[in-house]
């Protein structure tokens, strides 16, 4: 079965960012590809580059692009929530003019429209929220 | 996109407080930009993102009731408002910007059984 | 005295009880951001005797509130709120 | 069908309204995170009739929970979670 | 630091869920350790932190419970429970993996009163 | 008298981040001082350097650092609720290794001390809540 996942919750904020990573091992897991994971709203957070849990707490922006590589998943940011919240790319910091950039590798920031095409061809679509 | 699905958003939030009831808003706009049905559910508090008379410059946000307004304009017309939350707020069917169609619980159970794909916000 | 802020709408039944539970008469309670939706008029809150009422003012107009306020909460703007905070000897903040 | 994911605890009265009020007979409600507080013995809750209710184990087990669940409530595993989302044609998340 | 104020913490939100029941432990803590007099306030869904076995590894977060325990190391050894939150969720004060003090309502409004400083989460 | 100031809430997901910069700006118009704003939680992303919102919504940090530049404001960002998310400076990014820095001049991160000594020192401290 074809997945998709939106992930509304920010790591250490809420639980349902934590959540939304385990739901997509086991779906792997299981044989179910997985057709997109959409980072929306303040889930936009669990794509940063520069997160530094401590030791005992997981790194999730980095579990999911070791998932990604394995599976070759479609990892997306909303690009609108999160140029707004300072999440961006090498093309928005020049854009933008910022000192940097911070998104994790092997995340794309795109626009809502992947949400919805997301939604079109996926049999299922499961919102994790905060 | 050749599938067609029927989408359903659900915005149980209030306005301005946090981004749910705006993020709700723009994925249904995205969502009808796609070509897809789109319906909008008013759950809770969500109702008040129906109140006229937003003037939200105070508080250095953009009026999510105007946005509201232009729903029509991108096919977005089948609008449904909880019953009870509306009623049991002092509110009615007169106090919102929009011409928005009253369900009771058996007719959300019912609406929820027609749509493809359910967000909530 | 206590000043008490509250930024949820009513609905949040539990914030605003443990709100009102925490009160003593001559303290304050002003309403902020979704707050102000426990002011629209004709609510079944059971407000404790002594405790004066009020809402933010850039709050109350954002959510098209002005001409739906109860009769018992005045307004306050953002100078109003740090005189409020002046005038009691803490600051709570319910959220 | 439409499997329901809750993940507050009962104290968001209104949450858990809507989320009962949207479930069909047939349907399947899942507590995750928060949301498996509501599973806890002795709760005044009314389920809807027709509908099946469980709850995510590593929640429970998080909370202290396993040995205090409402008879009526069984567990699923992340992997349950995945099963029940292809039994049901729609997946409504109440947050 | 010379002045002493009186530090009120409510925690009003469940373990794990969100980081609120974590910051207002290490609040607590933290104020602590600036030798100032602490008390805590569970409240609403704050009275499950208190809950005995609590195992969240499988959930990959760190055991509020076990901190909690530690408070009376850091002479946080005043620790107020609201009476109906914990009955109403058919809780009593054996299930609390503290000694606890219950308070009804005015008890709680005169705790506040006796305090200087009072932050919630 | 002396106020702080402890910003609980992240600009753009909740209101509590821009009532907070408000009630700044009107506690300073009345000449009271302000001895320090306490970022915590989710409020640690009100100091990012990379936010880019659109043109008709508050850069609230930005606003914050002019605010400090001219009322001499101590900004201070709960370091470990900073790092796990991935907002660090320049000295955090070299000791966790990270690509980047992201903290907006003139805030400066420090431990939670910082907010006891606040509430000790200051005759009110007011809580912008998430």
């Amino acid at each position: 079965m074809i997945f998709s996942l939106l992930v509304y919750a920010a790591p250490h904020s809420h639980q349902g960012a934590e959540t939304a990573y385990r739901f997509a091992v086991a779906c792997l897991a299981q044989g179910h590809s997985i057709h997109r994971v959409f980072f929306y709203g303040d889930g936009v957070h669990g794509a940063t580059a520069l997160a530094a849990p401590p030791q005992d707490e997981p790194n999730l922006p980095a579990r999911w692009q070791a998932l990604a590589q394995t599976h070759k998943l479609d990892l997306v940011v909303c690009i609108a929530a999160a140029v707004r919240r300072g999440l961006l790319d090498a093309n928005e910091a020049r854009r933008y003019e910022k000192p940097g950039h911070n998104l994790q590798q092997d995340f794309e920031l795109s626009g809502l429209g992947q949400l919805a095409e997301a939604a079109i061809v996926s049999d299922r679509l499961i919102t994790f929220g905060a | 996109m050749s599938t067609n699905k029927r989408f359903l958003i659900i915005s149980r939030r209030p306005p301005y407080g946090s981004s749910h009831a705006r993020d709700a808003l723009d994925t249904a706009l995205t969502t009808a930009v796609f070509e897809q049905p789109v319906s909008m559910l008013f759950l809770d508090d969500g109702v008040y993102q129906l109140l006229q008379a937003q003037q939200p410059a105070g508080i250095q946000q953009k009026n999510l009731g105007a946005t509201l307004s232009a729903l029509p304009m991108y096919d977005i017309d089948q609008l449904y408002v909880c019953d009870s939350a509306l009623r049991s707020r002092g509110l009615g069917p007169d106090d919102c910007l929009l011409p928005v169609q009253l369900l009771d619980s058996n007719a959300i159970a019912q609406l929820i059984r027609n749509h493809d794909v359910v967000l909530s916000f | 005295m206590t000043l008490h802020t509250l930024n949820r709408a009513p609905s949040n039944t539990a914030l605003l009880a443990d709100c009102l539970r925490a009160c003593s008469s001559g303290d304050t309670l002003l309403l902020i951001e979704d707050g102000v939706y426990c002011a629209l008029a004709g609510q079944p809150i059971a407000w404790p005797a002594g405790v004066t009422l009020c809402a933010l003012a850039a709050d109350v107009a954002a959510r098209g509130l002005d001409s739906r306020l109860a009769s018992n909460i005045a307004q306050a703007d953002d100078a109003g709120f740090v005189q409020l905070c002046c005038e009691h000897t803490r600051v709570i903040s319910w959220y």
